[in-house]
């Protein structure tokens, strides 16, 4: 891959190459404008190319079949594994594969209420009433619905910390919510809406000092800056594959082994028992033990060659080209009457997704002229009502970037806006 | 442009002047509908006189938070309804349903929808035809309240 | 698709001319006879050409943006489950997407022990101490651990059917084992080992009798011949898409409507929710319900795209294809001295896998010796273990065939089972 | 042929006339271990005398039920390991384990592993290196009871 020298540390033009779908035109031949990348991402035909080569040379049902076909799969399903586990730092029995990052949060809240009928080593995992599980007001959906769940199976008490006016996670009650009661604490490393960045080491910390689990939502990380949850010192982490160029349906739990090693199943099924008798069966070890029944094998192996894209073209240069886009944007926005940033305004402990709400303009409507002229954005909560609820705003309209997005783009989007305002006469 | 396909002046009227606004009493029933994929927000009174289909339909008055299309639905939905009976009501909603899931492709009864056939441009955006029915779908279910077949 | 007249009602030629990888080599240059796909078919180039198209114009977050591509994107969703639906003779909201069968078997079984914590609609859910499960002890493990655990959880009885010894489901206990304490009836359509079909009707006459749910494990039968779950009149079932030519990571819940609309979530998390507090949510109507987070997108696109590729080729064909090439099989190996069928060895209401073991060779060795002749079939239980226990076998050799196999390639699979036993000198 | 490369003479030797076969008293622990992929099984004896790294194997006894590898690596076992010190054994099983998971590309030491050098095939098929180590794992799990240092 050649890189441009110049302000942007990316050669955009190339990266764009890669991605077909970015070449097409939406609505009445607007050139697309794709700023949903925080919803989901674009494949470059790498990606794609992986997939296909693996599906007409290998494909075979992986670890369960002793021939020649099912030997090449396996192997490359297990050295996607292990590529994309020394892509976060971690090992590679510490890897799990999942559908998404929503139901790898499952995967842990239901190992934990399931530890209530398993033996004894998974009494550390257990929850009950006068436990407390303690997550944010910022969490997405997924960080939040599977925890107030296991607490209504259990017993536990569900609390959390709120929010600042911009959009961070409230920490200043930290040591009174995170207390001896406190079993696990769950929270985003990026919010989705406002890009800000939680102070993981500070919770860690707290979180340790009392003995309590921690599970990072990393789905709005990984994709964008180099992490490693080895040295985040986080016990449980996920994150998706189609936010980080790599397929849909596939999904990564990340588990300090010791604790995998202990925790009871989830799903249940073929390939990740040790003994199956009709009066009662045993389980195998991790990172099998997650992974029952036949696996999303082309796309561990789509997700390894998404992380070998990164890689190339480098984590920190991807960081660096959105925060460009980023400070472009907030510039180019703020200079909008009427225009307010949901979020920071500056670039301090931040992320490329921008959410804004325009004074006299629904953001469904503004989403719409936005999309009339070929800007792509997502408009509503973005799957995190109560952080909405909180800042007082109904839906807001959200801009997310990537290594495949300009300059040029944010400058459509800024025009768009403006447009929005004219088109609803609030100029 | 497509964009003034979809948000006919008509539409933009009913959002800036929304017809019968607020919340008023009396009322026989009041719900509270979202989009649950927006956060737009409904709360809706009916109040009727008589019972059953030939029920008149006395008021309905609301307050909403949304975009313009939730809004302006909305506002026709009492044009429409207001002084008619409840069997009327219910026959322009399925009229006006109609409208809406024919991806564009349904040519409206001007007659039944009055202001409503405004949001045939609307009904090609599948994502926005749930807006234009917030209302509807609290108006329903308030009237159904009132005669006590809700669940 | 052309067809030609013979004895065989498919034009396998044209048909193997669409997967890539049936043209390739295996060890030292031997053709690949691949006769494994009871574990995972292959995929035709219709199916991967539908899902690179997709991602290459018109990929997208599903139900979550209003910009034209997302609309795209959740039409061409939304589109494939239809398709889906109809192959089974179902409504469009009664299919749920999973990861694969395993998840659809699991959702149902957490959903039974999530009733206890959910509201009065989900009583009928309901498993406590006294309630009985009855599964049958030829189930793959994915249909028999998730309902093990689902009593561990709730405190209910397991309780099972019995096999004969041609691998067939032992029914003569059917009115006692099915009687006015069991809650659901979960059983195999067909046998992934010894091909046998389950008599359905008897058993769903029987639940709905006593009022009990039945839970069809239809893995080994959508793919082969055409299955319409309203006919057979059972309440749930399960399918995965990697074994009928799709991809894999997806699977397919069946559930009838009132069911579905009744039954709490299972995974929770973004885009299943009706209304999110930090104190509680809500719930969407199914199918949302039951699928959190960003989906498998393109892999529903993929396998609608092999629901028409099996529609166009015929469903009773493939099964008639299937059935010369079983016949041809069970003919071939009972020629061979010391070869023994692990289930039916005629016709009569099966469908094609054929699991044999050898005298004095064990599953493992003549695999080795099949592999190497390019045979690439299954050793092991095949997930099934208590079923061989049963049987008294330790591990079976299952060939297993569909639509793209020859009858060359059972002359070829018969003489290299000939070579195993000289190979070992069993001659 | 690959076949036969895979399968050495001094492997089909000891399948079928394996070496020290049969369960046995006196002993210090029993076992039983399964491959769960292909539900092979193995119950496995040892005796042992002294204790630590120093003490000698007496006795290595086994029921099996499983392929030629599994069976034929087994019955190498017992060669290598009784009338040996645990720690020798262990040393062993290291040695074997390298090779096992070498891919073929391992070169065995055969000093150590004797007839256990025939298995050098067996490393190019990764889903038959779980037949071949079947045994060793049960004999190191036995072991280790006797020790008590099992958990
Ligand atoms: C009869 C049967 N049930 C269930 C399964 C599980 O399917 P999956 O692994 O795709 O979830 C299989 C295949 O492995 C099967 O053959
Ligand atoms: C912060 C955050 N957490 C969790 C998720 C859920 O990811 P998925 O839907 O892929 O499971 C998302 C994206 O939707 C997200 O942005």
């Amino acid at each position: 891959m050649t890189v441009a020298a110049g302000p942007l540390p990316l050669d955009v033009a190339a990266i764009r190459g890669d991605f077909a779908i970015l070449g097409r035109t939406v609505r009445d031949g607007k050139p697309l404008v794709y700023l949903d990348s925080g919803a989901t991402s674009q494949r470059p035909r790498q990606v794609l190319d992986a997939e296909r080569t693996f599906l007409e040379t290998s494909n075979a049902a992986v670890h369960r079949g002793a021939h020649q076909l099912s030997e090449e799969a396996t192997d490359a399903y297990e050295g996607a594994r292990a590529r994309i586990a020394s892509f976060v730092g971690v090992d590679q029995e510490e890897v799990v594969f999942t559908k998404n990052a929503t139901e790898g949060i499952n995967l842990v809240a239901y190992a934990m209420s399931n530890s209530s009928t398993s033996g004894p080593s998974a009494a550390r995992f257990r929850l009950g009433p006068g436990d407390e599980v303690v997550i944010t007001e910022v969490e997405h959906h997924a960080n939040l619905v599977p925890w107030q769940q296991v607490c209504e199976r259990t017993g536990a008490t569900l609390r959390w910390f709120g929010v600042t006016s911009d959009g961070r996670v409230d920490l200043s009650e930290l040591d009174s919510l995170v207390n001896e009661r406190t079993k696990v604490v769950a929270f985003t490393h990026q919010s989705n809406v406002s890009g800000a960045i939680t102070p993981v080491a500070r919770i860690v910390k707290r979180a340790k000092e009392v003995g309590a689990l921690t599970v990072l939502d990393a789905c709005q990380s990984v994709p964008h800056m180099p992490v490693d949850f080895r040295a985040l010192d986080v016990d449980f982490a996920v994150f998706s594959g189609h936010k980080m160029l790599g397929p849909s349906g596939i999904g990564v739990l990340y588990g300090r082994f010791e604790l995998l090693s202990a925790m009871p199943p989830f799903i249940t099924g073929g390939s990740m028992i040790e003994l199956v008798r009709m009066e009662g069966s045993t389980f195998a070890p991790p990172p099998q033990r997650f992974e029952a029944g036949v696996p999303m094998t082309s796309q561990a192996i789509g997700l390894a060659a998404a992380v070998d894209y990164l890689s190339v073209v480098g984590l920190e240069r991807v960081h660096a080209h959105e925060m460009a886009l980023t400070a472009a944007a907030l510039r180019g926005l703020s200079e909008v009457d009427g225009v307010h940033i949901v979020g920071p305004t500056d670039l301090t402990e931040r992320g490329g997704a921008v959410s804004f709400v325009i004074d006299g303009v629904h953001a469904h409507d503004a989403g719409q002229v936005l999309d009339s002229l070929g800007v792509e954005i997502r408009v509503g909560h973005h799957c995190a009502w109560p952080l909405h609820r909180k800042l007082g705003v109904a839906a807001s309209v959200r801009a997310s970037f990537y290594l495949y997005n300009t300059l040029e783009e944010v400058d459509v989007l800024v025009e768009a806006v403006r447009e929005a305002k004219r088109f609803f006469g609030v100029a | 442009m497509q964009l003034e396909q979809m948000y006919q002046e008509i539409i933009l009227d009913h959002y800036k002047n929304p017809h019968r606004r607020g919340l008023r009493d009396p009322y026989d029933a009041e719900v509270h509908h979202v989009n649950p994929t927006c956060g737009d927000e409904v709360t809706l009174r009916v109040k009727l006189e008589g019972s059953g289909a030939e029920a008149k339909v006395v008021d309905v008055s609301y307050d909403a938070q949304g975009c313009s299309i939730s809004q302006a639905a909305t506002s026709v939905l009492t044009d429409l309804v207001v002084d008619g009976t409840v069997g009327e009501s219910f026959a322009k909603h399925e009229e006006f349903l109609r409208l809406m899931q024919g991806r564009g492709k349904v040519e409206p009864d001007e007659d039944v929808l009055e202001d409503g056939i405004a949001f045939a441009g609307v009904a090609k955006y599948p994502a926005r035809v749930k807006c234009a029915l917030l209302g509807w779908m609290a108006f329903k279910d308030a009237v159904a309240r009132v005669e006590g077949t809700e669940s």
